[in-house]
């Protein structure tokens, strides 16, 4: 069912004003084209979601597409901090953002639910931090069999998913593969899935460590080669530190962020 | 006599306390790279745990994020993240934990989240937990480094991302917290452990040329040194040689700064 | 920290009277080899946990070594009944059996509670079945958020689980293809674990679907090639269609099944 | 006129009920050769699921096992048994659960675990639950594939181990089971389902040559012939071929008898 499309119908039809959307990739295979798209097409009062929100949230939260975000390690990694996120959090700008702050084992719990069917995911989580008291979606539970307590986290299933990968096959089948973090898991959360692959091939030759999603499992696929920049994928592109580096200097400054944002994204 | 900085001395610190053979979940930055330290040391067969899925990476060269592909190109096994977290670290097979901090505090609780007394307003935010709470909680004993400073080491952290010791002795019972806790931290002056009584960070160790004044001066808290405290056995040539080495190849595969 | 030694002794070290096993492998890699290895060392009291019991099951039921079995689907796959396994639940021969009976589901949600570390698992299951009412591990919670009642089931975490795999490297890492079934979840939830291979090579190279497990997940390791038969190790052996449709006949009658027993095992 | 056994009418009559594309959930013996040969009949696009998680498995053989090697090396995706249940089926993903049963009753429940009235002492004692409870509830609809005779087909199950639809209308909303139940129960003397309103399992069609009494007589409640009732199109020559060209890949593998 998977109908392989541009990355522009695609995001047009699948990011709606208002939705909850979750970007991921764990440091590899971030899809980074998608998110710059979701800008260019002005999406606004998103939920975003992601573990790590790192350059391409910082991007999208200046450019004013979100409301809120749903996060739990928000870094420029390597750099530093997210300036951006920062101002829009403190100083709300461009516009405000909420946030809803967990461990990375409570978002992997989350999506992990999400993709199960089940409303909630159980861990051994956040015991004695601060965290519980600001995030309504930490609750105990007790074990029905021995009475101790743990920590409940509320399923993730947002509205739409997207995740880059290396390729998928002209049915829409998908297979990555190298770190694969939690791109299953919010492919089968999400109502609405969004696969960028840097290459569309006749057939998925099996590789070692790959994840295959069939392509019933996926909504749209785009081709977009290196859709992941400045992040990387597995046997197709090298990471930029560069990049991330550079990006200190231009997210620390609303005007220079600006400037960026018509010249390397809207004006693309 | 061979030179150093405090960082390398504090590096070479770091990867000293790590046994061979012992499984290790290891955080960007310094505890990556004390952790590689020492691999190419003393420790070949210390197996490196990333959040990224990499079990068991032995990386040539130091990876420049938690997702570098060297992790997973040298890995026995890359899981998902999800399963890392629950097959892995949650159970307790994970021996020590080894964390960075923006502060910690005299019981070893460490903040990672905002500096300020207000959580929706702070004075500034900070990246948020991670992996922290968990590896705090579950490995077996965590190791922390971080420069030690006024603004860093603070007598009670803003914000308790990873419980240390919370506010002294039982507390990690008390909230059934499965490992042992932070057993040493490594600073660029020394080292500290808590005290067996009290659980307070105590200064068990000075590194050479770090008089005790100067390690109570960065230290927001009335810092305790031990009595027996001694010094640090200087970073050895081949320690040196091997984190210099190290340290290359992150320079020659990119110009990135290497620290989060 | 894996040691690799003969079978006999491995079952010998890991394997005491009383004690909680489990040995997986679904249809592929089931570790029949240990299995006769147990009836040889005459092991007695266990209480054997397996998803689905099948023919060394019977086997091992029929030679007395159980007094309790958890399970989900009990019988001799494409031919029928468990006749050993039926005798023992119905008449106590040779010794009495008690039973503790779940779902797939249920049992490999288990397993995933016992390989995590936590006290118990979640899962959409039992609704409006007579299992829950027999089986006192199955329990209600309710959603800590929305309030939905689920079914809770406690972690499995025997003392020993045992597997077969295709190969081991010398320092003792495991790897398994084809269908994996629950077979790493079975290791990391028990306490001490013993896999077989069919072989033991320098180097594990990466295939396609494969898992490792670490050899320090894994307490020992025994080559015994063609430890999996009548069962099959894919890329090694097939199934042996035969010896699962003759064991009806062996296993219907004590006596034969007596015989069986000597001829077959004690005697090896 | 080609001659045909009333099984192979059976399995006919169960791979039409399989829409192309469908993704189905399968289990061993005839419900895995109904779909086999559905994929070699008129839905070539059948996506097979098998509770050994092999996911879109195309084998060029009837499977003699529900982990035979064959539906992992054709597999579209190989996953862990765990991973199968709880990403795949539980979530609501498959269209048609394809069961089998050893007694079904008038509202479609299925026992696989005991014959008699006593659980601990039971008369027969069958293999239990496998798959089949989660796969009743969780598939958007349930085809059930039996021979039809009293002992089979009874007023009340002895043991419920997979739900159709309860003790009537509304259960299986009360039950909050997101699937829609056992739409269609087919048998070697004709194809049986729900009533739209009693929810009791209904002749909607007999097998050319099964007459009405002969289905009542098999029936150990009083069994409702549709008034509507039709005849089941006969095995068409190339559905038959299908099948046995498929049955004879078994033979050809193995001698093992393929059911369960």
């Amino acid at each position: 069912m998977a109908e392989i499309t541009s990355l522009s119908d695609a995001v047009a039809e699948l990011v709606r004003d208002g939705d909850t959307v979750a970007l991921e990739g764990f440091t590899h295979l971030i899809p980074v084209a998608a998110g710059h798209e979701i800008i260019r097409q002005r999406r606004r009062g998103l939920t975003l979601v992601r573990m790590t929100p790192d350059i391409v949230y910082d991007q999208l939260i200046g450019a004013g597409c979100a409301a809120r975000l749903v996060f739990s390690w928000a870094g420029n990694p390597g750099v530093g901090s997210l300036h951006r996120f920062r101002d829009a959090v403190r100083k709300g700008w461009p516009a405000p953002l909420e946030i809803e702050e967990h461990s990375h084992a409570g978002m992997a719990n989350r999506y992990v639910a999400g993709a199960s069917g089940l409303p909630f995911a159980v861990l051994r989580g956040y015991t004695g931090t601060d965290l519980a008291a600001q995030t309504a979606t930490i609750k105990p539970i007790a074990c029905p069999f021995t009475g101790e307590l743990l920590a409940a986290v509320p399923a993730l299933n947002p509205d739409v998913g997207i995740v880059h990968a290396q390729r998928a096959d002209r049915a829409g089948n998908v297979q990555f593969w190298g770190i694969t973090g939690v791109q299953k898991e919010v492919v089968l959360a999400s109502r609405r899935s969004l696969v960028t692959v840097e290459e569309i091939v006749d057939e998925l030759a099996p590789r070692p460590g790959a994840v295959v999603l069939p392509q019933w499992t996926v909504t749209r696929v785009a081709r977009v080669p290196g859709g992941a920049h400045p992040s990387y994928a597995m046997g197709f592109s090298e990471r930029d530190n560069d990049y991330y580096r550079e990006w200190d200097a231009i997210s620390r400054d609303r005007d220079a962020f600006t400037r960026w944002l018509e010249e390397s994204v809207l004006a693309a | 006599m061979t030179e150093w900085t405090s960082d390398e001395m504090m590096t070479v610190a770091a990867a000293r306390a790590l046994r061979d053979g012992t499984r290790c979940f290891v955080g960007i930055g310094l505890p990556s790279t004390a952790a590689n330290l020492a691999r190419r040391t003393h420790a070949p067969g210390l197996v490196l745990v990333y959040e990224s899925g990499t079990i068991g990476a032995k990386p040539d060269r130091l990876p420049l994020s938690i997702g570098d592909g060297v992790l997973a190109e040298t890995a026995d096994a890359v899981v998902s993240v999800p399963e890392v977290f629950n097959y892995w670290l949650q159970p307790g097979r994970i021996d020590v934990g080894f964390l960075g901090a923006a502060q910690i505090d005299r019981y070893g609780n460490i903040n990672t989240t905002i500096i300020g007394d207000d959580y929706r307003d702070p004075t500034v935010r900070l990246p948020g937990a991670g992996g922290a709470p968990e590896i705090a909680a579950s490995c077996r004993e965590v190791i922390v480094i971080v420069r030690q400073s006024p603004r860093t080491f603070v007598d009670r952290v803003d914000f308790v991302t990873s419980v240390g010791y919370g506010s002294g002795p039982g507390d990690r019972q008390r909230l059934n917290l499965p490992g042992r806790g932070p057993v040493t931290v490594i600073t660029d002056l020394g080292i500290l452990e808590p005290d067996p009584r009290t659980c307070e960070l105590t200064m068990t160790r000075l590194h050479p040329g770090v008089a005790a004044d100067r390690a109570r001066a960065a230290t927001g808290w009335p810092l305790r040194i031990a009595e027996s405290a001694g010094t640090t056995l200087p970073p050895a040539t081949a320690e040196l040689a091997a984190l210099r080495a190290l340290q290359a190849t992150v320079r020659q595969s990119s110009p990135a700064k290497e620290s989060a």
